[in-house]
């Protein structure tokens, strides 16, 4: 690995805080110029991201310091394949949901709309922050401002469950934010240093004991915004927030900074080998399991598309986190890569049912009788992402799971093959009545709406997410080398 | 030549402007505020050439009147107290500049007399700061002490009543201080620090001197509003004018953080403060109780100066906590958090006053009716980003100082201690979380029940520029100071810790 | 015992001194009772600083003879007081005297606003009530 | 606060006493530095003085004699006049109160220049301490209204 300094991180990371700034000083004068900032910038970062893809490629790491903290701690910025993956996902479905939330927030007229464009370019820029941190202190730092940024978006409607639903993300978040800080002083103790390094680097230096001690403070503090199973609560109330917030914050960014944040304190600070060698691996998939089947369960029992979305945000958040913690080279890059694959498939469902509220001012299940012929480019983008959901070919859910799936095999349990089967047959029974009641059953009035879409701005994003889901089920290598970039990630926390 | 003048000068030139605002002020408003001004700044330049030397040259010792220590009253300036001298003045300062607006508007007959005792308590802080004389601290201490009971009783109505209890209050602490000067002096014959510790450890099993450190606990404890000691601060800092309390809020208890690190670590050896007494012991279990004990009633408040200040009893117990830990790193923590603490009271003190100051009322419960962050959203940002400093949300500058509390928790082995300040963080995210969901998210109440009416539009009605900027540069501050926080560390605070640890 | 209690006789006097003052501070309700125990409690500190500067057996004050002749020589150590726990006095009586001076002007500022100088007749007064902040 | 009594006993014993008074006071400050005595005590008699005119000829007769302004300012000249010795050392290249360095400007040797230094600042402390007494007195017996009053 090379380390080539750049500064490339830095600017993709303050390309949003700046228009942050810029959307606050013009937002209230005039909605187009905030709106172009918002999507000025989502462009430009994307660029910036995508050009880094080469050099990652060729193998580089790209690194920016920008200040010592304390010996050995800096605040610095580090791009891997790992983390280039996540900042790539990131990036790209900025530029759709800033689309789709000037339809969403025009549509529905919402009030301090330039509030909600400022919290979202913070948020962005924190969860790139947290994708291209080359320690844990840096990644901590971004972690808290993405929980904050988060906070007014969550309980943006102002209305008392809203703020109910604000302040349990936040207890949740923070609570758990402290115990990671004490968790990361402990080890910066301990070793020194902070610093990811592929294939762990804390082994070895205290009791066995206390690294375990360790290891589950961390998996579980993180694993509060990456909804395990008993700490996931917060996520389905936060779906009280406007749909473009819960499409890409939680379904993309802050639950995926979770996962992220997991696979990188299993990889990165604690490593497989560590894991193999304590069985500490057996123990974590075996509670990541028991959420992925339950989640499905109670999936199953919501009316409420959002939160029959957030359920299953629960079960694959658990699915990729299963990968990682299966040590297998494919289950791995099973996991990293469903963590971009189901970014997109489940922004388009959320991007739907957002369109459907629109409309139709309607977000329950029952209530989508005959939606279809109503709303078919809507509907059918669905019935992608759903599949996609399944893991049904040719979406691109098929291939993560595929690789989880040879994963689970190569570690020799073959239990959790049938947790994976299980819950793509669950996933189906709770996607596919929707798409049937849609599509096929009659609404209860005769009349047969026609054709009468959602505004273009709501529409043009979810269809594009929705191809490409298609796209990168077929060339699953297109654009920008996910499968590459994964495999490459792999390759180092094997190899090193 | 000028440069080494420069600790007397920090004392005296404040002096004199005080003395003579009160003259002219008999005659002539105007000129007061523009003389306090022009006297802190004095002070401010001064203390940044007295760190600026520390750090190029060294420990400065200044002698007055030329006789030699330990008979001469000397002022020993080294990187701690340097520090502080920069932090103290600058705030002086910046609450200076602050205060035009406020007091102007809450106490319109007594401005030459308030910037005279403001400039008077500022020169008492910094004169606590820069001695080396156990006594003569005693005197700067009852100075500013005595400055403070004025100022705050220039408060609102309950204002003197609160005044009073303090001064009773702040006059035992100051006479224990004495007695605890008094046995050393009766055993040792000496009233200079580092004779003082020179002479000390030969005679630290003797009973007189345990009993003066006992008594120095106490003073000092009284003095910095540590619990259980800390009976006077809520009603005194709560009834304070605004800019009295920014200001003694951000500095008072820092400066007597101070003291008692030096009382500690500089008049006692560490050796006897940590390892021949269990001082530290006690020390740091009072301050856990003085963390929990400040953030749970800070939640039952809804006076927002009120709630501050039991933050305040808090963030003295990380001080202290910081101290007692006895350890490189909890000792940084302390220190760094003295700075931190010190911008992040002042500033959030200052947005209460400010509130004050447009809306006439600070009732926590009334915030979201009276629309505050559409009337002051700068004002409102602000408090913001300082109540994430003060809950520890990186990278305001107050996550590091717990950073590195935890970490000296975590080296002295003291479990309890790190989940201590990891609970109190959280308890004053609740605090300041509760506040800042009525200003931005609460529904508001109908403002015309009978009739349903709409809320009229409000306009945006911002406090005074003069009252902003000092905010603002504060709110900076924050920001920045905690990522330069490492090299602070590099530069004076690693220097400042004492070099057995 | 007796011995011991009567050779530091002047620690005893100040210990009773500034134990009477510290209960008339803490455990008195009317303000000026608590400014006289404050004042009393300053006083036994005082009292306590220039008894340890006490010397029997004839000394003086310490005032060099012949300081200006050609030859300056201090008296014997013996013979003269040891002047600084005055001198400190004086500046600690003159912080008295501030405090006190402060103190009284604060309670003439409560008298006048309360008409009462006892504190629980202050706490009481509906004025008192009528200051809190609304529920 | 005060209630007026005419007593010519009184008045005539202070019309004698108070000279003598000032006149001890003064004494005490200026022999302060080489004996017994000293500013704070010296002022303190000084006030007794003026408490005297207070108590004897009333309030009305006392400010006519020395407004609140005067001893305000008499309060600020005593410290200025410690300050500035100091300050004078300080500019002649000593350090704050280093009045040895004073014989830079005086007609003197070192040690008495440090003589006549300690003796400025006696009388410094002397006025201030005479003028704060009186101001206290004067305040605690009007309770503060004396200031606010027009003259």
């Amino acid at each position: 690995m090379d380390v080539v300094y750049s500064i490339k991180p830095l600017l993709a990371i303050m390309v949003s805080l700046v228009a942050a700034c810029l959307i606050l000083l013009t937002g209230e004068r005039s909605k187009n110029l905030r709106e172009s900032w918002t999507i000025l910038a989502s462009v430009i970062k994307f660029i910036i991201v995508v050009s880094m893809v080469p050099s990652v490629l060729d193998g580089n790491v790209l690194e920016y310091t920008i200040i010592s903290l304390a010996p050995g701690l800096f605040l610095q910025f580090r791009v891997d394949a790992f983390g280039l993956l996540f900042g790539i996902l990131a990036s790209t479905l900025w530029i759709a949901t800033s689309f789709y939330s000037i339809g969403y927030m025009r549509g529905l007229k919402e009030h301090a709309q330039t509030r909600y464009f400022f919290c979202f370019a913070i948020a962005i820029s924190a969860t790139l922050g947290i994708a291209f941190s080359a320690n844990l202190l840096t990644l901590f730092v971004f972690y808290e401002m993405l929980t904050l940024a988060t906070y007014p978006l969550v309980a943006h409607k102002e209305t008392p469950e809203a703020i109910k639903g604000g302040r349990k993300y936040l207890t949740y978040t923070l609570t758990a934010g402290v115990v990671i800080l004490l968790s990361m002083a402990i080890i910066y103790r301990l070793t020194g240093t902070l610093d990811f390094k592929p294939g762990g680097f804390v082994a070895g230096s205290a009791s066995a004991d206390m690294l375990r001690f360790l290891f589950v403070t961390l998996v579980m503090s993180f694993g509060v915004k990456a909804a395990i199973m008993p700490l996931h609560e917060w996520l389905p109330t936060a779906m009280v927030a406007p749909t473009p917030v819960s499409a890409l914050l939680h379904a993309v960014a802050v639950v995926k900074a979770g996962v992220f944040g997991v696979l990188r304190v299993i990889l990165y600070v604690f490593g497989p080998a560590f894991l193999h060698d304590t069985g500490l691996w057996i123990l974590l998939a075996y509670l990541v399991s028991f959420t992925i089947i339950v989640s499905c369960f109670f999936a199953l029992a919501q009316d409420n598309i959002k939160r029959r979305l957030a359920f299953s945000t629960i079960n694959n958040l658990s699915i990729v986190i299963l990968g990682a913690a299966l040590l297998s080279a494919d289950a791995i890059k099973g996991g990293m890569l469903h963590i971009a694959f189901h970014g997109f498939m489940k922004i388009t469902l959320f991007f739907v049912a957002g369109a459907i509220y629109v409309k139709t001012h309607k977000q329950n299940v029952s209530e989508l009788d005959g939606l279809g012929r109503q709303m078919p480019l809507t509907m059918g983008s669905f019935a992608i992402g759903a599949m996609g959901v399944c893991g049904i070919p040719p979406t691109c859910g098929f291939i993560s799971k595929w690789y989880l799936c040879l994963g689970s095999l190569a570690a020799h349990e073959i239990i959790f093959l049938f947790v994976f089967l299980a819950s793509a047959l669950l996933d189906a029974a709770f996607f596919f009545p929707i798409v049937y009641r849609a599509f096929f059953k009659k609404t209860k009035e005769d009349i047969n709406p026609g054709f009468n879409e959602a505004p273009l701005f709501m529409v043009t994003p979810l269809m594009a997410t929705a191809f490409f889901s298609l796209v990168l089920g077929i060339f699953p290598n297109a654009f920008v080398h996910f499968i590459e970039i994964a495999a490459l990630a792999v390759q180092n926390i094997m190899g090193g | 030549m000028i440069a080494e003048q420069f600790p007397a000068l920090i004392i005296v030139f404040p002096l004199i402007t005080a003395l003579l605002i009160n003259v002219v002020g008999w005659w002539w408003i105007r000129p007061c505020f523009y003389m306090s001004i022009l006297a802190l700044a004095v002070s401010f330049i001064s203390s940044i050439g007295i760190l600026n030397t520390v750090v190029t040259q060294g420990i400065i010792h200044y002698k007055l009147g030329g006789w030699d220590p330990p008979w001469g009253i000397e002022y020993v300036v080294d990187h701690l107290n340097a520090f502080i001298l920069v932090i103290v003045s600058f705030i002086g300062l910046l609450i200076c500049i602050y205060s035009k607006k406020g007091i102007e508007q809450e106490m319109p007959k007594k401005i030459p007399q308030f910037y005279s005792i403001y400039t008077l308590l500022v020169m008492g802080l910094l004169g606590m700061t820069v001695t080396g004389d156990a006594f003569n601290l005693y005197v700067l201490l009852e100075i500013a002490s005595l400055a403070s009971y004025a100022l705050i009783a220039m408060g609102e109505d309950r204002a003197p009543l609160a005044s009073f209890n303090y001064l009773i209050m702040g006059t035992i602490g100051a006479c224990f201080y004495l007695l605890g000067v008094g046995y050393l002096y009766i055993v040792t014959g000496s009233l200079n620090m580092a004779d003082l510790s020179e002479l000390l450890p030969k005679l630290y099993h003797s009973k007189a001197v345990l009993v003066a450190f006992a008594f120095f606990l106490i003073g000092i404890g009284i003095k910095m509003a540590f619990f259980p000691l800390h009976v006077w601060l809520p009603d005194a800092y709560t009834h304070a004018p605004s800019s009295v309390s920014a200001f003694v809020a951000g500095t008072m208890t820092k400066v007597v953080a101070y003291v008692l690190m030096r009382v500690m670590f500089t008049i006692f050896r560490p050796y006897f403060s940590i390892e021949l007494i269990p001082a530290t012991t006690v020390l740091g279990w009072t301050a856990v109780a003085a963390m929990m004990y400040g953030c749970v009633l800070a939640i039952a408040q809804h006076d927002l100066k009120r709630m501050l200040s039991y933050i305040l009893i808090a963030e003295v117990g990380y001080i202290v906590l910081g101290i007692s830990m006895a350890n490189r790193m909890g000792l940084t923590g302390a220190i760094l958090h003295i700075m931190n603490d010190a911008l992040m009271m002042a500033c959030l003190f200052s947005v209460a006053g400010a509130i004050m100051f447009k809306i006439g009322n600070r009732d926590i419960t009334n915030f979201r009716n009276q629309q505050l962050n559409k009337k002051m959203p700068f004002t409102m940002a602000a408090f913001t980003i300082t109540a994430l400093s003060v809950i520890g949300i990186p990278p305001t500058c107050g996550f590091f100082s717990k950073w590195y509390l935890v970490i000296g928790a975590i080296d002295a082995q003291q479990w309890v201690f790190a989940v201590a300040l990891i609970l109190s963080s959280l308890l004053s995210a609740i605090v300041f979380f509760k506040v800042i969901e009525k200003i931005y998210f609460k529904p508001r109440e109908p403002v015309h029940p009978d009739s349903g009416g709409t809320h009229e539009d409000v306009v945006m009605d911002e406090a005074p520029i003069s009252m902003l900027i000092p905010i603002y540069i504060m709110v900076g501050g924050i920001l920045i100071l905690g990522i330069l926080s490492g090299k602070i560390i590099s530069t004076v605070i690693q220097f400042a810790v004492p070099a057995s640890f | 015992m007796i011995e011991y209690i009567i050779a530091k006789y002047n620690y005893w006097a100040y210990i009773v001194l500034m134990m009477i003052g510290f209960y008339a501070m803490i455990g008195k309700g009317n303000l000026i009772k608590k400014l006289l125990g404050m004042n009393v409690f300053q006083w036994a500190i005082i009292l306590f600083y220039v008894s340890t500067s006490v010397k029997k057996g004839g000394a003086t004050i310490p005032i060099i003879q012949n300081g200006h002749g050609p030859v300056t020589h201090a008296v014997d150590v013996a013979q003269y007081l040891n002047p600084l726990p005055h001198v400190l006095m004086l500046t600690a009586i003159v912080v008295g005297v501030s405090t006190t001076g402060v103190a009284l002007s604060l309670a003439i500022m409560i008298y006048r606003k309360y008409k009462t100088l006892e504190e629980d007749e202050i706490l009481q007064s509906e004025e008192y009530e009528a200051l809190k902040p609304e529920e | 606060m005060i209630r007026e009594v005419e007593s010519i006993i009184i008045q005539t014993i202070c019309r004698i006493l108070i000279p003598f008074i000032q006149l001890f006071g003064l004494y005490v400050i200026a022999h302060g530095h080489g004996s017994p005595g000293g500013g704070f005590q010296g002022g303190c008699i000084l006030a007794a003085s003026f408490v005297l005119i207070v108590v004897a000829f009333g309030l009305q007769e006392a400010k006519r004699r020395f407004s609140e302004k005067l001893v305000n300012l008499f309060s600020s000249i005593g410290v200025f006049i410690y300050a500035w010795t100091g300050w004078m050392a300080l500019l002649l290249g000593a350090n704050f109160l280093d009045y040895g360095r004073l014989s830079k400007i005086l007609p003197a040797d070192p040690v008495h220049a440090r003589y006549y230094g300690v003796f400025a600042v006696e009388v410094g402390v002397g006025i201030t301490v005479m003028a704060i007494m009186v101001s206290l007195f004067i305040d605690l017996v009007t309770g503060g209204e004396h200031e606010e009053a027009p003259e």
